[in-house]
């Protein structure tokens, strides 16, 4: 998978030699660097945002697996210049125990790393006794707006105070409508008939919270949009950016489809969308369904949401 | 009492049931989890075999810590830092160690519990590794001041071992994926506490096996 | 779905009041205007092309019917500055006599027209007595080269020069493995089953020119390439423009596999690389498959692709 | 003979024939086309019809010309103008008639096919709507020449175009869609031919019901 898109991309990506490791073909930027990275499956996420304006490096599992943390550690080597490292980690036990090993041994060999946990998926209940939400498709949010922080100079801890910005604005929630199959499995995550939906589901193959009867799209809609409203407060006026996401089976055309509603209900609310991301960002495999993201944004957010990026799977020119 | 060709051979007999019970493991996680986990133990277990002729002259402490040291480069995930941990504490707890005694056994266990918890931060009755794994320990603590042999203690840590998967039917996971099903993970079997049942299966037929 | 794009994306499109037409956002601008179309279900062509360096109008017809040609003068003159207007035609025969009866009508109307017809699929036999190849996904890199042109001030016929030539050295072909449904049809355009694809499938659901067993991805890669380079002539040191195209349903992960096959082919006869694009480009709904498109590049033809375009589904920053 | 209102039924009767074999015409194009003939063809009689009532004081070339139109405006794809432009070429070929004598019927038909051929560049035996067409008009000169009526001569008419959709099972397509097939073509009948037969169909109802 990172062969292909090394081989695809070499203009922008390069890989780390011996590692499951993509860094920037310009290799090392004088900036505070950023390290993401998680199992494979989720192309373009996230060897695809590794560029100008976003990411340094990312580093690869195996499909939906979590990066070993000597794996990470490369990473962070490879592109500190000595201001700093920040590591992007979505909120699961097996990645944030990963590359916490990273940052402990990297630490120990004298680099600054600091860390932020992304979490924005509110199908999951944030509790202080669990492991919290996962982070999910608002990720990408997080890697655009730090990478372009980072990339204006700014320190490690503001580029890491404006990621925490993000994590704290920013929230999603997926459908699946056929689930997707990790290829060593060879057998789906769960089963879902023709007829069935499963809502609040990850982008790991894992069952969601609730199955339903298949219903309109508008519905669907109606429905992640409701989470997502529950869980943020949002007043007349405010903005925000809107991603809506495909698992990876999900044609462009069906993702038009859910944003047409989304718009409708943001229109309702008087909430104004600022700018709308549709595609494929951060896929299940061969998953069909289709992930909604609000990102609430403000002056510092929207210019940096802006700021010019260049990677293979997101580009602001 | 224990030699380093017991911990050696412990080593490769769990190896074994990683790769027959690969697909087992993997269905539990499928059903509460993201399925992998199966995949996950016997991708680092095949490492540690492919790797442990490069230890078999050191100490048994080195082994262990080389064991966690292959687990966490090469499994990822959750598992991969809990049983690395665990296997890296244990080897610091027996540090020099040419045999170790029952006493020695039980730290080296105490510790790894340690690791594990420092690491994932969980309790018992979260659905995790610990359920399976801190009952067996009690009982094998409970079975030796009881003046039974290690071998007898492993038999009854590896039945509440077993008893702790059971338990893990019952309750709802609040630690790792499985949390995120919340009321719907309850009827499944974790599958780390799981794999965690077969380290204390295959514990005790290295002591039946040498008989100590 | 219009409706959709424009909700979206409106700092990229406008639709044309009244009309399936969208033009850019930022209206006319002062050079050769570029109108393309056909049916929908191919997202994000066409409307997905429409801003900076690529077309200014596209029209839509109902899911894979081309545009009536009442729509596509409505276009024409809507984007038409004095400088004329190309229209990038894909080769079906309705298509060809749609925008053939909107060129007409737009010269009665005193607007300079000239087409060009992309005809890159391999699949199909070219010859004097049929009705010739399809326009396939090859289209988009006419689009693309064509638009750059434009934008640099050329003059209608130095447009249509540089898109003939793209035409001339563009070939593509296509696999299916999963066909799609029409929404209006409700059932599929041919039956496959499991272990089945379809080679040398168009981009509106209609069978190819022949059905197999399920291959590997190399294997279906081999069969693909040596269609396309049986077609066209290459010389060692040749460079090339690569587009592995998403049929709608095939994730992008799916896609590198195929183009990890693509790039050592291409090694191996001594062809460089230029530029790869992966990606959903030129989709059939929600068809898994993909297209494998070479385009034979020249120095005017590197320079025009690596030029900036700002659009919603191609952007080279 | 033809009156105004025998045109205006026959434009009825046809529309009503293409929102009954909808969804046959379609079938017949997913197997060699992409299987919208169907709904290209009901969407557009289901405009003219909506639309006729504009134009019912109207003479009849005026009429089919406004048919034309509205099927090149709302039909779209290869049927679209081909159709459109048949009905455009129709009415120009009986400009300013209130009535059609048989010669004027024929006449307007030979148009129609030489605006089909205009457009589409395509001659008998590839596989398109002139393979029905032309046999029919070839038949209805026949019998009209032989002295019968044009309500006989619309059966005859018929009848041809029936034999001409057989006909198309058996050859190869050259033009449009289904020539992409190209030996997967032979099997199925021409959807355009197909929905061409069904007008020979409409105006024998339309003459018979007049007896003409
Ligand atoms: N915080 C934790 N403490 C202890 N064990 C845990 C913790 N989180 C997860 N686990 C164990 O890890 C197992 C899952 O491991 P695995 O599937 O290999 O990793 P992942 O969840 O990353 O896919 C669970 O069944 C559970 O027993
Ligand atoms: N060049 C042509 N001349 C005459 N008839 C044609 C030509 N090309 C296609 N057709 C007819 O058009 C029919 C298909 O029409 P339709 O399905 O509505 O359009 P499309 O092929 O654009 O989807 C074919 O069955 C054939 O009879
Ligand atoms: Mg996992
Ligand atoms: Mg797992
Ligand atoms: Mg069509
Ligand atoms: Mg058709």
């Amino acid at each position: 998978m990172l062969e292909g898109i090394v081989l695809a991309h070499p203009e922008y990506v390069a890989r780390l030699e011996g590692f499951d490791v993509l860094i920037r073909a310009d290799k090392k930027i004088n900036k505070v660097a950023l390290v993401s990275g998680g199992g494979s499956g989720h192309e373009p996420a996230h060897g695809g945002f590794v560029g100008t304006g976003m990411l340094d490096a990312a580093v690869a599992g195996s499909v939906f697996t979590s990066p070993t943390p000597d794996q990470v550690l490369e990473a962070i080597k490879a592109v500190d210049t000595g201001q700093g490292v920040l590591l992007v980690i979505k909120n699961y036990t097996g990645d944030i125990m990963n590359f916490e090993m990273a940052a402990e041994l990297a630490e120990a060999e004298g680099i600054e790393v600091a860390t932020v946990v992304t979490n924005d998926d509110v199908a999951v209940e944030d509790s202080l006794y669990t492991t919290g939400r996962r982070g999910v498709a608002g990720t990408v949010f997080v890697h655009k707006i730090a990478g372009a922080r980072a990339e204006t100079g700014a320190s490690l801890d503001e580029v890491k105070a404006i990621a925490q910005k993000v994590i704290a604005n920013v929230r999603t929630m997926g459908v699946a409508l056929k689930p997707c199959t990790v290829p060593a499995v060879g057998k789906p995550g769960f089963e879902l008939s023709e007829d069935e939906m499963e809502l609040g589901i990850g982008i790991h193959g894992e069952p969601g919270i609730e199955r339903k009867p298949l219903q309109t799209a508008d519905e669907i809609v109606d429905y992640l949009m409701k989470r997502i409203l529950n869980d943020i407060e949002f007043q007349v006026g405010d903005e925000v950016a809107a991603m809506i996401n495909g698992a990876g089976a999900t044609p462009p055309m069906e993702l038009y489809i859910l944003n047409r509603r989304v718009s409708q209900i943001l229109a309702g609310k008087g909430i104004r969308v600022f700018k709308t991301f549709v595609g494929n960002y951060m896929t299940s495999i061969d998953m069909a369904g289709a992930s909604i993201t609000l990102l609430k944004l403000d002056d510092e957010l929207k210019e940096l949401l802006l700021a010019q990026a260049d990677t293979v799977g997101f580009k602001m020119c | 009492m224990a030699t380093k060709s017991d911990v050696l051979d412990f080593i490769r007999i769990y190896a074994d049931k990683m790769a027959e019970h690969r697909q087992e493991l993997t269905d539990y996680d499928q059903a509460i989890g993201d399925g992998d986990h199966g995949i996950n133990m016997s991708r680092g277990f095949k490492a540690v075999i492919e790797k442990l002729p490069a230890v078999y002259e050191k100490n048994i402490d080195e082994i262990l810590k080389t064991v966690g040291m292959i687990l966490v480069s090469t499994v990822g995930g959750a598992s991969g830092p809990l049983y690395g941990s665990a296997f890296m504490k244990a080897g610091a707890a027996v540090k020099g160690k040419g045999e170790l005694s029952n006493e020695d056994i039980i730290l080296a266990f105490d510790e790894a519990v340690g690791g594990i918890q420092f690491r994932g931060k969980a309790v018992e009755g979260e659905k995790t590794i610990l359920d399976s794994m801190i009952p067996a320990i009690k009982a094998i603590k409970a079975s030796i001041a009881d003046g039974k042999s290690m071998a007898e203690a492993l038999v009854d840590g590896e039945k509440a071992a077993w008893d702790g998967v059971e338990y893990t039917k019952t309750i709802i996971a609040t630690k790792g994926r499985a949390s995120y099903l919340g009321e719907r993970s309850i009827g499944h079997q974790d599958p780390g506490a799981t794999s965690m049942a077969y380290v204390f299966q295959a514990a005790k037929e290295v002591a039946e096996k040498v008989g100590c």
